[in-house]
């Protein structure tokens, strides 16, 4: 469990004195959403910003994941435990801390807490809310379907049925149409609250990727997690692609599977907890809500496989648009 | 479990033997087309083209295989009069086995280390409920909630740090081989394609059975065979199945109840597992955290829906595996067409309901057809949240109005301890 | 047959025992995986603070519900499968007739509880009209209507959910602070458990006293015990099977509600969830009695209580605890198992040596094999 | 297995002709000792009876003979081999077999496959056990459908099977746990030949009774056990009945005579074409109609599984789907339920107390208040009373003479003759105006016969009406104003008690015979 995580990241961090990296006396409590480092998804993208950090400031951290479908007080006293063991600032990675964090945030008023996906306590003066313009990014890999499709058939798989999957689906949908609105968009999602196995269930995930693709469809966007696994191999098994999300999945997926993701929409989450850290770091804790949208590349898509080389001129072309307001967004689905 | 549905019915039956013959081998095959006609029918006239598509028998079996699996399990260990909750849990570890195993010494190894895994399970229900005399469900719930704890904290300790692995899933493992035949699935498309009534179905199936099918699902159905060839017709079998109806008859002749007891929960657990391991390995490709969803319990379902027989097990998973990949691939359009199709059989039961001279039902279920047929032409299209609940709205329903004559293994759950013959 | 010390003796070493096998087990697997063996026992082992005390109370308040929800089942050889449910469809429905708020104040709190114990119990009542109608297996209905359950609520909640600016969470209105539930403090100012444990204690009273004191109560055992007698006996077997699974189902309508009406006020999709599940543990544990339930739920909750420290302070995965849980379940029955076959032997050996006395003949004692 | 006692006398070579020596058998259960040096020889080629109260530790001997139980001390030889059996399996290697007291058949199998069961070895389970099973069916003309489902079988049929499967297995020494107990006369003669014919192939019977005219006609040899010790062995020409009766219980031996008609012409039940329709089957019951006076006892005669179950049930309302009226002294009770007849004022006494008369994990008090829950003393207003309950209970144990330690131990840890005191207690306690009992002294010792027949004799002169289902015919005639007989559903005929012999009433059970 964390033990071995705490070995990891300790590793990374002990390797900075042979480097003589700067030791900084921060110790930065990170509570994951269930999944924990490790998954293949968000949880691991924040991971990833915690170490490069650690790396380079030589802060000491300390990990702890929620359990599944766990009781509120599970959460809020996760963020009590490290708040009482000298931990400051302290990470809550998901919306699901949001309320957790509100609360504890008041019982401790001297502690800084930040809070990835949610900017409900934007006016709480010690939360730092992180939050990312996820259709934007959706939104372009829309466009890059829209682009690509021989068939004029796409599909959208969510995990789970939550507002912020469906922010996905929202912006995804509407890059589609900006370019083509006749091109078709199935949307299917595995599984409903608070049946979180939507995004630990490939063999779901394949299953319903495998049923847009003999619908016609010829690329398949995956918000669900770990789920999408089975969806790229649906890809590769009916010889179609699909695009991956939250990290640039086309080096982080299995080799096997590499060529069939066309892209990523990249949330860049370990980039915003870099940054949150390094202002940290630098003695300022920030607070109020930083949102990372396309215009501070806190989204976007990934190039790795050169699949979309042809139209990055296209999509980057709706990337400004979007930036300077001409494209709003949808965060909901019709 | 649960006392027997029959039960509450006083007295042995008078001298005169009831009819239950059981129906002919030959009968399956027709059930077979009629059932393939039927959705032939229902596909022309809702064109939901999804209902019998290769793609959707093939996900189908994927579908089944795992929960039929779980569910063998679980009628292997209450032939043996040992009631299994612990299925789901059996079936996690199988899960992790495969990805443990698989990962380091590929496929089979995986299967073996799958099959192992829940053997494990097996062996601490089996210690508990058989050597100990413990209540069933008390150890099946305990194994379900250790297997979860147990992998998650095993995943942790072996996955971490392995390339595209972490404490929520392994790396990718190698699949089994599966079996296609070229030419014949081209050609079989062809036909299925041309939407001949019928044979369009058949082909479909056919393709599904020449098209990337797995080596585990033909072992699944083997499995399948034996158990049912096993427990029926050989003397072990009879040994075993006595054990679940009559524990002291049994020992009053010198079987060795608790040895079989022993092995039944045994073999149990390596179904599950092998079921755990079907879903890491055939399903997706890698151990994931949660995996399972549920389908032990499913499985276990399945089986009681079964009848606690093979032939209605398959049934029963099978209706589950369909309806469930249905929804999953394109639900709204063809769980609108099952509307109607359950419609249809509502009339057709209230009906015969009628015939019998049971007006009250009749009237009931005829009202059940009403609904359902009305709704079918209100919408055009199943919302998601709704598709994903038919495999078990339907369930509920075909239970609903099948008659029940459940027949569960007269000791099943009940604890033995030796010497209480007589 | 036995003297009252040993009796008592007997009765004290069966817990004892199944906790020194739970303790030793966990710690095999901790050294296998080497993880901190003392450390994780120095943490679990400490005094809890007050703040710590109250969540375990709460959770335990929960999974008490839970359990004698099933228990109720299980009393009369129904397996209810589906608390899990029942308590979402009722909490939910509870969350969004409180934040409706048509009456004032704890009418409103009033109405909303009951609605949830119909609703449970209708949901539930389902499958005991199909087992006594139909002879459906309640262990398949149920788990099926766990799963229509989760699919009906989800498709509810989004009708009904409202959303606060920049949150991505769904959920219920708000339930109006005056018909929330109050806290009853624990003294040190900041801790407090939820008020609904004092609804909660009457439940178990109740379960205790119509199952022990009343004639419907003895009618239930009996059906539960023995159907046919049940029936020559002049009981109406369909309609004790529907009646307990509405009974049922409406104490199983009670399981979110403390949660919902003393800390989140909401029924949202981070509304804790699986607790029926836990409950069926729980039942087990506590032999269906009220206060083994009682004890059971507490000692879940205290595990539970545990796994943040375990990862924070001493860096074990939580995995650990419920690998505990799941091994006292087991330990714990084993070793009453083992308690009873000791205990027998022990009656033969007096009568044995009853014997001897009295026919002051020699040494006769054979009593040791024990009929298993 | 512990070492013999010294009490047991060592292997002194036995006689060539004994089949099993036991010596010292000592066996204890919590709170009981069943057996206690006990010694028996069995000679080869005869029938050994073994005669004792409920609860002398019979069953228990023979369980330990047939190695289901250890015993605490003593020895078993085998034809002059000392054998220590762990198992049944050892028992059957060494030509032990067993037909249980309680029947050790899977309902839901079929005979077949209950009869190879364990011994597979000897004709698989194939078409050969088949015919082997159909050879020693008609060798013994036992009529057994190897393919019947055991469910569907009557008792007699069951029994036969029961003894089919020990012939199956070539036992050189059979026992028999009171096979007599649910036979009718021509079933027990027919049981009686075949037992005589085994002897005759030199086979040693071990035979349980309670029924000591029976046990005299065809067993060589008695062994008389009191709690649970041999108390004497008796040539059966030497004793009579009484006698034996006498050495087992010290008490005299009753017959059920009844004194002068108390029979009213006030009609307190009446039942009028009562059917009962089987989907798919013949009806299980058709057009039955009688009467049933105050002071009067009908007694229905019939081969077990001809509907007597069926009728019982009927007219307790346990059976949906039953048609016909049903009068309780005026009121008509047929579309009420079991409960509200209960509380009409029926008493019923069920012929299988394990399944309908008692909560077997139950302590007694609770059993006293099961089927009088809306009634004093066990319940009031709806909430139990225990201490009356225990009371009560106390009062019938002391009534009834059950023997037991108290009202708090469960029904279970009894021996079936004193359950069943107990129920007829329990039934007679409620003061009924109508008593069903079905086989009230079944598998009863003649200690509890004799109370037990007391009870139902009290109950006439008392007024009551009483329905009698035996399969004793004894009993029958004995206690009887009046017999019907019943057969496949239907009354056939009625009798009168005074003049009719067994052998009458058994022909026409069968069908064979006309009514009188
Ligand atoms: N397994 C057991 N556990 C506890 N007590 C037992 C057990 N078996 C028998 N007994 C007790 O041992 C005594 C002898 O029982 P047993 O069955 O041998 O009597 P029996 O002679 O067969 O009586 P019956 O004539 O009714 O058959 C009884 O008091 C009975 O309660
Ligand atoms: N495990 C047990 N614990 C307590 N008592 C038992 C147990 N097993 C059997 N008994 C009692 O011991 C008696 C001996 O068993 P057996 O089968 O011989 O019944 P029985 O005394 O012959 O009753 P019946 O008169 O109905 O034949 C039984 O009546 C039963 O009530
Ligand atoms: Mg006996
Ligand atoms: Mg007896």
């Amino acid at each position: 469990g964390s033990s071995d995580s705490d070995g990891e990241s300790s590793t990374t961090g002990s390797d900075t004195p042979s480097s003589s990296a700067p030791q900084s006396d921060v110790k930065v409590g990170m509570a994951y959403d269930v999944g924990g480092r490790g998954d293949q998804s968000f949880n691991d993208s924040a991971a990833a910003g915690l170490d490069q950090a650690v790396e380079e400031f030589g802060m000491t951290p300390n990990e702890s994941e929620a359990e599944d479908g766990e009781a509120e007080n599970a959460r809020e006293e996760r963020l009590r435990t490290f708040a009482d063991a000298g931990f400051d600032p302290i990470i809550a990675v998901g919306f699901a801390y949001a309320a957790s964090v509100g609360k504890v945030a008041a019982e401790y008023p001297d502690v800084h807490f930040a809070i990835i996906d949610d900017s409900s306590l934007a006016d709480v003066p010690n939360v730092a809310s992180l939050v990312f313009a996820e259709e934007q990014g959706s939104f372009l890999v829309g466009a890059a379907a829209a682009l690509k499709t021989q068939t004029d058939h796409v599909g959208f798989i969510g995990g789970v049925e939550t507002p912020l999957i469906q922010k996905f689906q929202a912006g995804y949908e509407a890059g589609v149409a900006a370019v083509n609105p006749k091109v078709k968009v199935d949307v299917t999602y595995l599984t409903q609250v608070p049946d979180f196995s939507g995004f630990g269930d490939p063999a779901k995930g394949k299953t319903a990727a495998q049923g847009m693709y003999d619908a016609g469809a010829d690329i398949v966007y995956h918000a669900a997690g770990g789920s999408g696994g089975g969806v790229f191999e649906a890809a590769s098994e009916s010889g179609n692609l699909a695009i991956g999300v939250d990290s640039d999945q086309y080096n982080t997926a299995d080799p096997s599977v590499q060529d069939v993701i066309m892209t990523s929409m990249l949330k860049n989450v370990n980039v915003a907890v870099y940054e949150y850290l390094k202002q940290v770091n630098d003695g300022s804790f920030p607070t109020g809500v930083t949102t990372y949208d396309l215009s501070v590349d806190g989204v976007g898509y990934s190039t790795s496989g050169g699949m979309i080389d042809d139209i990055t001129g296209q999509l980057d072309d709706y990337k400004q648009q979007i930036i300077d307001g001409k494209i709003t967004v949808p965060t909901e689905p019709k | 479990m649960s006392v027997p549905a029959t039960a509450t019915h006083a007295a042995r039956p008078a001298a005169v033997a009831k009819p239950r013959r059981r129906l002919p081998r030959w009968w399956l095959v027709v059930a077979f087309f009629v059932i393939l006609a039927a959705l032939s029918v229902l596909e022309i006239i809702t064109g939901a083209n999804d209902l019998t598509s290769s793609g959707t028998v093939s996900a189908m079996f994927i579908a089944t295989v795992p929960i039929m699996l779980a569910g063998l399990g679980g009628l292997w260990s209450e032939r043996a009069g040992i009631v299994n909750i612990g299925l789901e849990g059996m079936m996690i570890l199988g899960t992790w086995g495969a990805g443990y195993f698989g990962y380091h010494y590929g496929a089979w190894a995986g299967v073996a280390g799958a099959i192992l895994l829940g053997v494990l399970g097996g062996l601490v229900h089996a210690v508990a409920t058989v050597i100990f005399g413990v209540d069933h469900i008390i150890s099946g719930v305990a194994i379900n909630i250790i297997a979860l704890g147990a992998v998650q904290y095993l995943a942790s300790l072996t996955f971490v740090g392995l390339p595209g692995g972490g404490q929520t899933q392994s790396p990718k493992i190698p699949d089994v081989q599966t079996i296609t035949v070229d030419s014949l699935s081209s050609n079989l498309l062809d036909v299925e394609k041309k939407d001949l009534f019928v044979v369009s179905e058949l082909a479909a199936v056919l393709r599904a059975l020449v098209t990337n099918l797995s080596l585990l699902v033909i072992l699944a159905m083997l499995l399948l065979l034996l158990s049912y060839w096993l427990l029926w017709r050989t003397p072990f079998g009879l040994r075993l199945r006595s054990c679940g109806e009559s524990p002291v008859a049994a020992e009053s002749l010198g079987v060795h109840v608790l040895r079989y007891k022993f092995t039944a929960v045994l073999v149990s657990g390596g179904l599950a597992g092998l079921a755990g391991g079907f879903l890491a390995m055939v399903a997706s490709s890698n151990y994931r955290d949660g995996q399972t969803g549920g389908r032990g319990y499913i499985g276990l379902a399945a089986m009681i829906f079964g009848n606690w027989r093979p032939g209605g097990l398959l049934a029963g998973s099978g209706l589950f595996g369909y309806t469930e990949t249905l929804g999953l691939r394109q639900g709204g359009e063809s769980v609108h067409a099952l509307l109607l199709a359950l419609a249809a059989l509502a009339l057709a039961m209230a009906v015969w309901q009628a015939r019998q001279g049971q007006q009250r039902a009749a009237v009931i279920t005829g009202f059940v057809a009403l609904a359902l047929g009305a709704l079918y032409f209100a919408i055009d299209e199943v919302p998601g949240d709704f598709t994903r609940m038919t495999p078990y709205v339907i369930t509920l329903l075909v239970l609903a109005f099948a008659s029940q004559r459940l027949r569960m293994p007269t000791a099943d759950g009940q604890i033995y301890r030796k010497g209480s013959a007589g | 047959m036995i003297g009252r010390l040993t009796r008592l003796m007997l009765a004290i070493s069966t817990p004892v025992l199944a906790l020194v096998a739970a303790f030793a087990i966990t710690s095999l697997v901790l050294l296998a995986a080497g993880d901190p063996v003392l450390d994780v026992w120095d943490q679990i082992l400490s005094v809890p603070e007050t703040r710590n005390l109250a969540n375990i109370i709460d959770n335990a308040t929960v999974l008490y519900l839970s359990g004698i929800a099933v228990a109720v089942g299980f009393r009369m050889n129904l397996f209810n499968i589906g608390v899990d449910g029942q308590y979402r469809v009722a909490a939910f429905t509870a969350a969004v007739v409180a934040g409706e708020a048509w009456l004032p104040g704890y009418l409103n709190t009033a109405l909303a509880i009951v609605c949830a114990m119909a609703v449970g119990a209708i949901w539930a009542g389902i499958a005991g009209v199909l087992r006594a109608a139909r002879g459906v297996s309640e262990v398949i209905s149920t788990i099926m209507l766990n799963a229509i359950a989760t699919g009906l609520v989800a498709y509810l909640l989004r009708q009904v959910a409202v959303r606060e600016e920049g949150s991505n969470q769904i959920g219920t209105k708000q339930i109006p602070e005056g018909s929330r539930i109050p806290n009853i403090g624990l003294g040190d100012g900041t801790s407090s458990v939820y008020g609904f444990i004092i609804i909660a204690a009457v439940v178990g009273f109740a379960f205790w006293f119509v199952l022990n004191r009343t004639r419907f109560g003895f009618d239930l055992r009996a059906t539960g015990q023995s159907t046919t007698a049940a029936v020559a006996s002049g009981i109406s077997v369909k309609r004790m099977t529907v009646t307990a699974m509405l009974i049922s189902g409406a104490i199983a309508g009670l399981v979110g509600l403390p949660i919902l009406f003393g800390d989140s006020y909401t029924y949202g999709s981070t509304f804790q969830s699986g607790l029926g599940f836990a409950g069926i543990a729980i039942a087990l544990l506590g032999r269906n009695n009220p206060i083994g339930i009682a004890l059971g739920a507490l000692l879940f909750a205290y595990l539970d209580e545990q796994s943040n420290p375990l990862q924070i302070l001493v860096g074990v995965s939580p995995d650990i605890v419920a690998i505990t849980q799941g091994v006292i379940v087991l330990t714990v029955v084993i070793s009453y198992e083992i308690v009873r076959r000791y205990r027998q032997r022990l009656e033969q050996q007096q009568v044995a040596r009853a014997l001897e006395s009295e026919r002051g003949e020699a040494s006769n004692d054979k009593a040791e094999e024990v009929p298993a | 297995m512990p070492t013999p006692a010294p009490s047991a006398t060592e292997p002194t070579s036995p006689a060539p002709d004994i089949a099993v020596r036991l010596r010292g058998i000592g066996k204890r259960f919590p709170g009981v000792i069943a057996n206690d040096d006990i010694n028996i020889d069995v000679r080869r080629g005869t029938i050994h009876a073994i005669v004792g109260e409920n609860g002398a530790g019979k069953s228990t001997l023979m369980k330990i003979l047939y190695g289901v139980q250890p015993p605490d001390s003593g020895t078993i030889e085998i034809n002059g081999q000392q054998v220590s059996l762990h198992s049944p399996a050892d028992a059957i290697k060494v030509g032990v077999g067993m037909v249980f007291q309680h029947f050790m058949l899977a309902d839901n199998l079929t005979v077949l496959e209950n009869v190879v069961l364990g011994a597979e070895k000897r004709h698989g389970i194939g078409a050969k056990a088949r015919a082997e099973i159909q050879r020693i069916s008609d060798a013994y003309g036992l009529g057994i459908e190897p393919d019947r489902l055991v469910e569907d079988l009557g008792v007699g049929a069951r029994q036969r099977v029961e003894i089919l499967k020990v012939l199956y297995r070539g036992a050189q020494i059979v026992i028999l746990d009171e096979p007599t107990a649910v036979l009718v006369p021509h079933e027990v003669d027919e049981l009686f030949g075949n037992l005589r014919e085994l002897k005759n192939e030199g086979l040693s019977v071990i035979f349980i009774s309670h029924k000591l005219d029976e046990v005299l006609s065809v067993a060589d040899e008695i062994t008389v056990i009191r709690r649970g010790t041999t108390v004497k062995t008796v040539d059966p020409a030497g004793v009579t009945a009484r006698q034996l009766a006498e050495l087992m219980v010290g008490s005299e031996l009753p017959s059920p005579s009844t004194e002068a008609s108390t029979v009213t012409d006030h009609v307190l039940l009446s039942v009028e074409d009562l059917s009962l329709p089987n989907p798919g089957g013949r009806p299980l019951l058709e057009d039955i109609s009688f009467k049933i006076h105050r002071g009067e006892i009908l007694g229905i005669a019939g081969v077990e599984g001809n509907g007597q179950a069926e009728l019982v049930e009927s007219i307790m309302g346990m059976r949906p789907g039953a048609t016909g009226r049903i009068e309780l002294d005026g009121t008509d009770l047929s579309d009420r339920s079991t409960g509200q007849r209960r509380e009409a004022g029926v008493g019923y006494i069920p012929e299988d107390r394990h399944r309908h008369g008692l909560l077997l994990d139950s302590p007694l008090w609770e059993n006293r208040i099961l089927g009088h829950q809306t009634r004093p003393p066990g319940v009031r207003h709806g909430l139990i009373h225990r201490g009356a309950a225990r009371e009560d209970t106390q009062r019938i144990i002391t009534e009834y003479d059950v023997r037991t330690p108290g009202p708090d131990v469960l029904a279970r840890a009894l021996s079936g003759g004193n359950q069943q005191k107990l129920i007829v207690g329990r039934e007679m306690s409620s003061d009924p105006i109508l008593l069903i009992a079905g086989h009230p002294t079944r598998g009863v010792d003649v200690g509890a016969q004799a109370a037990i027949w007391d009870h139902i004799k009290r109950a006439r002169r008392e007024g009551l009406a009483v329905l009698l289902i035996s399969a004793d015919l004894d009993e029958l005639i004995g206690l009887s104003d009046r017999i019907e007989v019943i057969l496949r559903g239907r009354l056939v005929g009625s009798f009168d008690p005074d003049d009719v012999t067994p052998e009458q009433l058994g022909s026409a059970m069968t069908g064979a015979g006309a009514p009188a």
